[in-house]
């Protein structure tokens, strides 16, 4: 049953994927349309959301002490000292996660029949995008760390393959490339970890891999401390493959890129599901960063560091979906923040509520993008709030969400981790003030974007003679030459999903109200709660934090409405700082410091390595000998006259010289 | 049949010969050099698919947990020096001939469009190298071992040379003397230990499982065992190839007929990880401890060097070439780390690199054919006109990458599991390899199928016929079925691999009972 | 051995005599002829030596055949030749050769010299030979008896001595006779 | 002294021998290096028949009736190969053929 779940995806990429492999793909063959594949992979995964909600509600029915599902499907390999099955495990953690995956899978599944309806080979696309749920759902039900890291892997692939999805693109292929190497680096540290940990456990299970941990800890109550540094040691690597996948500081610079995918998949892979696996791997060896404090201090510095990061570049991104891409980063970042600080369930929390509001954000921009005709660009944008009604709306909630205006989605998970970083024994007024900081810039970047968006006078010369637009049109330097577009509304197909996500990203919140968290309490068994008595701060504190948090978000929110409310004076704005400006818009110059540090360096280095050593030294050298056995061919040829005469002579010496000496041996 | 199931191992080592000599008789027909002896092809492949067969049959009958060297036939050949010919097969052979096998198939119907010229000799070459490369992988007898061993290089010889690319003397001259070099040290090596079994047993031999029993001197580089482990695997190095003397290869492949690169890339280069598994570490364990270091630290050196400079290479062949050198890497290091996690890891990688290299070559192969060109900067965009190519190539891709769920990734996952115990910082150092692999590999895809389609002659370029995607799909299937069940491999692997670990790791032991020997012998 | 010592010498010397002849002679048929005489010498020791099947063969095939073969030959390449006006190598290399070779004999008949004695292995004393009907029946019988595979393989060194004579001494027609037609054309058009 | 001993028919027959050895090492003609062989072969036959006789064995003189065999076969290998060397170098020189050489 377990194993269905994985499955259904699966045998819908198999039939996708084979139906265009074969029939499609070869020269002469008749394109499909979106439609029949998409109804095929939408079906496919909307029958493992079925089955997830079935074992959810079978999960819920067992006692509260031994929530577990598993299955194990088949051995992978044994060899002598070492076993390891394809096994799944549905516990409340793994179970919360299949449910908002498969679901929100679905509902983009179903989005991208409308949106990829004019694209040439949906039939591609459909495939990939079930074979990452497939992936993706392994990721969430392995059992043991390689099952989740085939499925961690299997998420890059299919990351990689949709974000170079329009591979005649150059620039799209390289952001593939680039997210699939970044991811690499990260899965290194994720390798070297699991290495740690069976030299140390004996053991790749997680359950297992638990009992361990906990019989280290147990033995002398304090951990001695080798065992400490192994496990800080475990814990930073299993963070640098969580910082990859989850696109943290140092090794975020994939996720902007990879925006340069369809609109769906960003949404689906870059904003609700993948990016999060790190914090789901985080959160399932709680019980191992829980004994590190140094781990954790890591995971929470890094956490709230790109969550601040991020959200300084955000504010100064024009395309609509880069601003959403550097958001998911620095949400991430808060995420980890939540993690680091040891409030695992406030950071799932804001996982699925992120996953509601950010999927609904790009589905929104999608949208969007799809009604502009492939215009990206928000200042190219506006007033789109009369052209677009219910993505307006829909978009409208997801912004609201993601600012923390209560009682929307984002306020509960948001405001909780900013409490736990506040208050946890692990937090410090530092990370909290970076988190409070960050949810004012996110605030005001996000009313940047809903308000050039959505809100003013349009800044593109529409098709049919809407006088509204025109008038405006040109005063606003729209450098648009073309005939200009024709702004329509989103298919129902497509409203449909930002509708169910709109209103889940109002009401989502409330799975994980303080202090009668649902969420917290349906974890318990995977994640145990703080002892509300170790909390460093007064109760009373947590209503001061929360009133300051709102009052942030709504002075972000004003500000944005006031600024961008006259173009003229943000651009005024703009020009005074040019600088900050400049840096903020070029993203700190990350990207070329790497190119500057890192690439270009190994690759000087593999060519001087290539040349001047393969070729000048290894190769000079074997070629030398040939040449000595050349020389000495050559010395040795004056003897080798080719005279008959003269080699009976030598022979007849040599038989005088053997038969001599045999003979003085005698006499 | 009785003959047959007696010898089936014989049967199987020289059926392929014999049937190449018998398709010589084969009367070429039609004098168009295009059409001219295409019955011998045809006639090729079927020998191939009926040895294939008869490996299947030596599948069937061996037996997991039964003796050591099973189907063994003995006939004393020059009793003198105690040379025989002794073949026999255990979980470390049976792979290995088992790919040899699948592999000459898919090499010769991925031949058929590229030799216009000597077919007959072509073909008979390649029989011939099977053969040598089936008798090398079951030979239980030194001497008979380094016959075969040698046999192989006379047909690889002439595929490169005959043909070959542009610089094809050249770099057969190169594999011919790096080859030469090395098993000639291996010579003299066998010659001494036959020598001290005479001194031990009192009579010469040159059968494995006599040598076993030997007891050589060892402690100190200059000491017997540590020489003798040195000349063993410098010869076995050469092979691997193992960094820095890698060098033959890239020349070699990148000249040789596509059947030849695959051959040279999946199963002869095997014959160096199968001979360090086979005589280097059983027979000089205390040699091996005295240089574990040493090759461990070349094999992840080799793993980063090969990667780094395989990015840089402008020609797909000589990528894919310094691949090799990397990903052999990965099998010194496992096979050097010396626990039976690491050693199974690393013969896997050796059955993966077979496969996954074989393919990248075979489909460098079918594009070669095409655009009779290898440089990267030729193509790009292929992956619009040639779709079914580009879905080929990226699954290979994947599995060079070793993307879980494809082979890549058990063979590398074991073998750094196994690694980290002996050494964690070198396992780090390789597990880098995991990153570098990724970035050579991508990019060049990138370069090759993807952005526009630049150049005018790639634009109509044909996509897979039927008869490439017969040989693909083969590999393809393998692919994800050694990704997916490895343990239909390790089955009938694991007690060689304990077994091959128990002798190579009794090094100490062994020492201290020798001397002790040596101490009661003095007493007395 | 019941060897008249006269006889011997006198054949010996001959033989020497002969021999050294063929290597000094100039000319090629001069140097064939003394070779018959050397032959004929050798028949006379094998004679005495109660070898009487061997002398005969000596005459029939080396003294007939072999050397109606090197006559043949040397009339057929035409002996006035200019080709064949040749001396022998120079005078030092000469001297060298021929030190070389007169230490190699004397080592050779040093050995024999002193050699110890070989007794009889075999019953095939001179009283049982003649008992068995002589030198000729022996032999005979023996060959095609004890030896018959190695004397059937002779006749076929013979035949492939045959063809291998032809092969080699034939004269080649042009190519293009031998392979016919179309070979000729496939070679014009490369 | 009434009969010869046998170590002067083997000493005889060393002499032959290397007469005909000298006969090779000095002569340029091909045609007399074939017949100093032949010498040679005549040597070492009478070497064999001295011990056939010593040793009361006929293997000796067996082996020389193959000996006359075998040297007849050469002779007449050797002469077409004279004769093709003639005709194409027009020499009977063994200077002339050095092809071994390159």
């Amino acid at each position: 049953m377990l194993a269905l779940i994985a499955l259904f995806p699966l045998i819908g990429f198999a039939i996708n994927g084979s139906w265009y492999a074969f029939f499609q793909a070869p020269q002469g063959r008749t394109k499909s349309g979106a439609t029949i594949p998409g109804i095929i992979a939408t079906t496919a995964i909307g029958l493992s959301f079925l089955v997830s909600l079935l074992l959810f509600f079978e999960l819920k029915g067992l006692p509260a002490d031994n929530r577990v599902l598993e299955q194990v499907v088949f051995n992978w390999m044994n060899i002598g000292g070492f076993s390891l099955d394809v096994a799944f495990r549905l516990d409340p953690l793994s179970s919360l996660f299949t449910l908002f995956v498969t679901g929100v899978a679905t509902l983009i599944h179903l989005y991208s029949i409308g949106y990829m309806s004019h694209d040439a080979t949906p039939g591609k696309f459909f495939s990939y995008l079930n074979l990452f749920s497939f992936a993706m759902l392994m990721l969430i039900l392995g059992a043991n760390l390689p099952i989740m890291f085939l499925g961690w892997e299997g998420v890059g692939l299919c990351s990689y393959l949709l974000i170079g999805y329009w591979y005649a693109d150059m620039e799209k292929a390289s952001a593939g490339k680039k997210a699939f190497i970044v991811n690499r680096v990260g899965d290194f540290g994720f390798l070297l970890a699991m290495f740690m940990i069976f030299e140390k456990f004996g053991t790749l299970d997680m359950s297992q891999l638990r009992v361990g941990v906990f019989a280290l800890a147990e033995h002398g109550h304090q951990l001695a401390a080798a065992d400490l540094g192994i496990i800080t040691a475990i814990c930073i690597l299993l963070f640098v493959g969580a910082m990859g996948k989850s696109a943290q500081i140092p090794l975020y610079v994939w996720l902007p890129d990879a925006m340069a995918g369809p609109t769906p998949v960003s949404a689906l892979i870059h904003a609700a599901t993948m990016v999060t696996s790190g914090i789901y791997m985080v959160a399932r060896l709680n019980f191992m960063y829980n004994l590190s404090p140094t781990a954790l201090e890591v995971v929470a510095i890094i956490g709230g560091a790109t969550a601040f990061f991020a959200a300084t570049i955000a504010i100064a991104q024009k395309d609509i979906k880069k601003v959403l891409a550097y958001s998911t980063v620095s949400q991430l970042g808060y995420m980890f923040l939540g993690c680091g600080v040891g409030a695992y369930a406030a950071g799932v929390s804001h996982v699925i509520t992120h996953a509601f509001f950010k999927a609904l954000l790009f589905l929104g921009a999608g949208s969007v993008i799809h009604g502009m005709h492939e215009e990206q660009d928000i200042t190219k944008m506006g007033g789109l709030r009369s052209k677009m009604p219910k993505t307006f709306l829909t978009f409208a909630a997801g912004w609201l969400a993601i600012c923390g205006i209560p009682p929307f989605s984002g306020f509960f998970s948001k405001d909780e981790i900013l409490w736990q970083a506040y208050a946890s024994p692990h937090g410090s007024k530092i990370l909290w003030a970076l988190g409070a900081m960050t949810a004012v810039m996110t605030a005001f970047y996000m009313t940047r974007l809903f308000y050039l968006t959505f809100l003013g006078t349009p800044r593109f010369k529409e098709a049919n003679g809407d006088d509204h637009g025109k008038s405006h049109g040109h005063d606003v330097h729209s450098e648009n030459k073309h005939a200009g577009i024709a702004v329509h509304e989103s298919p129902m197909v497509m409203v449909l999903p930002l509708q169910i996500l709109g209103v889940l990203s109002i009401i989502g919140g409330f799975i994980a109200i303080p202090h009668m968290s649902w969420i917290e309490h349906w974890l318990d068994t995977v994640i145990p709660a703080h002892d509300p008595a170790s909390l460093i701060a007064a109760p009373s504190m947590e209503w001061v934090l929360m009133s300051v948090s709102v009052v942030g978000a709504a002075l972000g929110i004003f500000v944005g409405f006031k600024l961008y409310a006259d173009l003229k004076k943000a651009e005024e704005l703009k020009l005074r700082f040019a600088g900050l400006n400049k840096l903020l818009e070029n993203k700190w110059y990350i990207d070329e410091l790497y190119e500057a540090t890192i690439v270009r360096p190994i690759h000087a280095l593999s060519v001087g390595l290539w040349k001047g050593f393969d070729i000048a030294v290894i190769d000079r050298t074997v070629l030398g000998f040939g040449r000595v056995s050349q020389w000495s061919g050559q010395a040795l040829r004056v003897i080798q006259t080719g005279s008959l005469q003269h080699y009976a002579l030598v022979l007849l010496m040599g038989l005088i010289a053997s038969v001599g000496y045999l003979l003085y041996g005698l006499a | 049949m009785a003959w047959l199931e007696s010898h089936l191992l014989t049967a199987t080592v020289f059926f392929p010969f014999a049937w190449g000599l018998i398709g010589l008789m084969i009367p070429s027909g039609n004098q168009d050099p295009k059409n001219a002896q295409n019955v011998t092809k045809y006639w090729t492949l079927i020998g191939t698919i009926i040895t294939f067969l008869l490996s299947i049959m030596i599948f069937n009958r061996y037996q997991a947990g039964g003796p050591e060297f099973q189907m063994a036939e003995t006939v004393p050949w020059l009793t003198v020096v105690g040379i025989s010919y002794n073949v026999g097969l255990d979980g470390l052979s049976l792979w290995l001939v088992l790919l040899t096998t699948f592999l000459m198939p898919i090499a010769v119907l991925g031949s058929f469009a590229a030799i216009e010229i000597r077919r007959k000799e072509y073909y008979l070459f390649l029989l011939a190298l099977e053969t040598g490369m089936l008798g090398a992988f079951v030979a239980l007898d030194i001497f008979l071992f380094y016959v075969f061993w040698e046999v192989m290089l006379i047909p690889m010889y002439f595929l490169i040379g005959i043909w070959g690319g542009k610089d094809r003397i050249y770099a057969t001259m190169k594999f011919f003397l790096y080859t030469m070099v090395g098993s000639l040290l291996m010579l003299v090596a066998i010659f001494y230990i036959s020598y001290q079994h005479k001194l031990q047993f009192g009579n010469y031999s040159m059968a494995l499982v006599d040598l076993y029993r030997l007891q050589l001197t060892g402690g100190g580089f200059w000491a017997p065992q540590s020489l003798l482990f040195l000349a063993f695997g410098f010869a076995f190095a050469i092979k691997v190839p193992l960094f820095p003397l890698h060098t033959w290869l890239p020349d070699a492949h990148v000249q040789a007929p596509t059947a030849g690169s695959v051959i040279l890339a999946a199963i002869l280069l095997k014959m160096g990880g199968y001979g360090f598994m086979r005589f280097a570490f059983p027979l000089f364990p205390q040699g091996l401890a005295y240089h574990q270091n040493l090759f461990m630290i070349l094999g992840a050196v080799a793993i980063i060097y090969g990667a780094w400079v395989a990015m840089v290479q402008p020609d797909i062949k000589k990528l894919v070439a310094y691949s090799s050198v990397s990903h052999m890497g990965y099998v010194i290091l496992g096979l050097f780390s010396l626990n039976t996690v690491a050693a199974t890891g690393a013969y896997y990688q050796m059955l993966n690199h077979g496969i996954s290299t074989g393919a990248l070559f075979l489909l460098v192969g079918i594009i070669y054919e095409r655009r009779h060109t290898r440089e990267i900067s030729a193509f790009g965009g292929i992956s619009k006109v040639m779709p079914l190519f580009a879905v080929a190539f990226m699954i290979i891709t994947l599995s060079a990458v070793a993307l879980p769920g494809t082979n890549g990734f058990v063979g590398e996952f074991l073998i750094l599991l196994g690694s980290w115990k002996t050494s964690p910082l070198l396992t780090a150092v390789a597990a880098l390899g995991v990153i570098f692999g990724a970035v050579y590999m991508l990019w060049m895809f990138q370069r090759v199928m993807f952005g526009p389609v630049t150049h005018k002659e790639n634009e109509d370029l044909k996509d897979l016929n039927f008869r490439e995607i017969l040989v693909l799909v083969p590999l393809i299937i393998a692919v994800f079925g050694m990704g997916i069940f490895p343990n239909f491999v390790f089955d009938k692997l694991n007690p060689s691999i304990d077994r091959f670990i128990a002798r190579s790791t009794v090094a100490v032991q062994v020492q201290t009972a020798s001397t002790q020997g040596l101490l009661m012998a003095k007493g007395k | 051995m019941e060897i008249n010592p006269a006889f011997f010498y006198i054949f010996a010397g001959l033989a020497i005599a002969f021999s050294l002849l063929v290597v000094i002679k100039k000319s090629a048929i001069a140097s064939a002829f003394n070779l018959v005489c050397v032959f004929f010498s050798f028949a006379g020791i094998y004679a005495m030596m109660d070898a009487h099947l061997i002398a005969a063969i000596q005459i029939i095939v080396y003294a007939g055949a072999v050397m109606v073969l090197f006559l043949f030959v040397i009339m057929l390449l035409n002996a006035d030749n200019a080709a064949f006006d040749m001396h022998p190598i120079g005078r030092g290399k000469r001297l060298v050769s021929a030190s070389f070779v007169v230490v190699m004999a004397g080592m050779f008949i040093w050995v024999f010299k002193n050699t110890t004695y070989l007794g009889p292995i075999s019953n095939f004393s001179n009283a049982n030979v003649e008992a068995a009907g002589g030198n000729t029946q022996v032999l005979s019988e023996l060959m095609f008896s004890e030896y018959i595979l190695p004397f059937e393989l002779t006749s076929v060194l013979l035949l492939a001595a045959i063809i291998g004579t032809i092969a080699i001494a034939k004269r080649k027609k042009p190519a293009a006779l031998l392979n016919g037609g179309s070979a000729a054309k496939g070679g014009n058009a490369q | 002294m009434n009969y010869v001993q046998p170590w002067v028919i083997l000493a005889f027959s060393a002499i032959i021998f290397f007469i005909g050895f000298a006969g090779i090492l000095v002569r340029r003609n091909i045609l007399v290096v074939l017949m100093c062989i032949e010498l040679m072969l005549n040597a070492a036959n009478l070497t064999f028949v001295t011990f056939s006789k010593q040793l009361h064995h006929m293997g000796g003189q067996m082996s020389v009736f193959f000996i006359i065999t075998v040297a007849a076969a050469e002779s007449a290998i050797g002469l077409g190969l004279v004769v093709a060397m003639f005709r194409t170098l027009r020499s009977v020189d063994t200077d002339d053929i050095q092809l071994l050489r390159e």
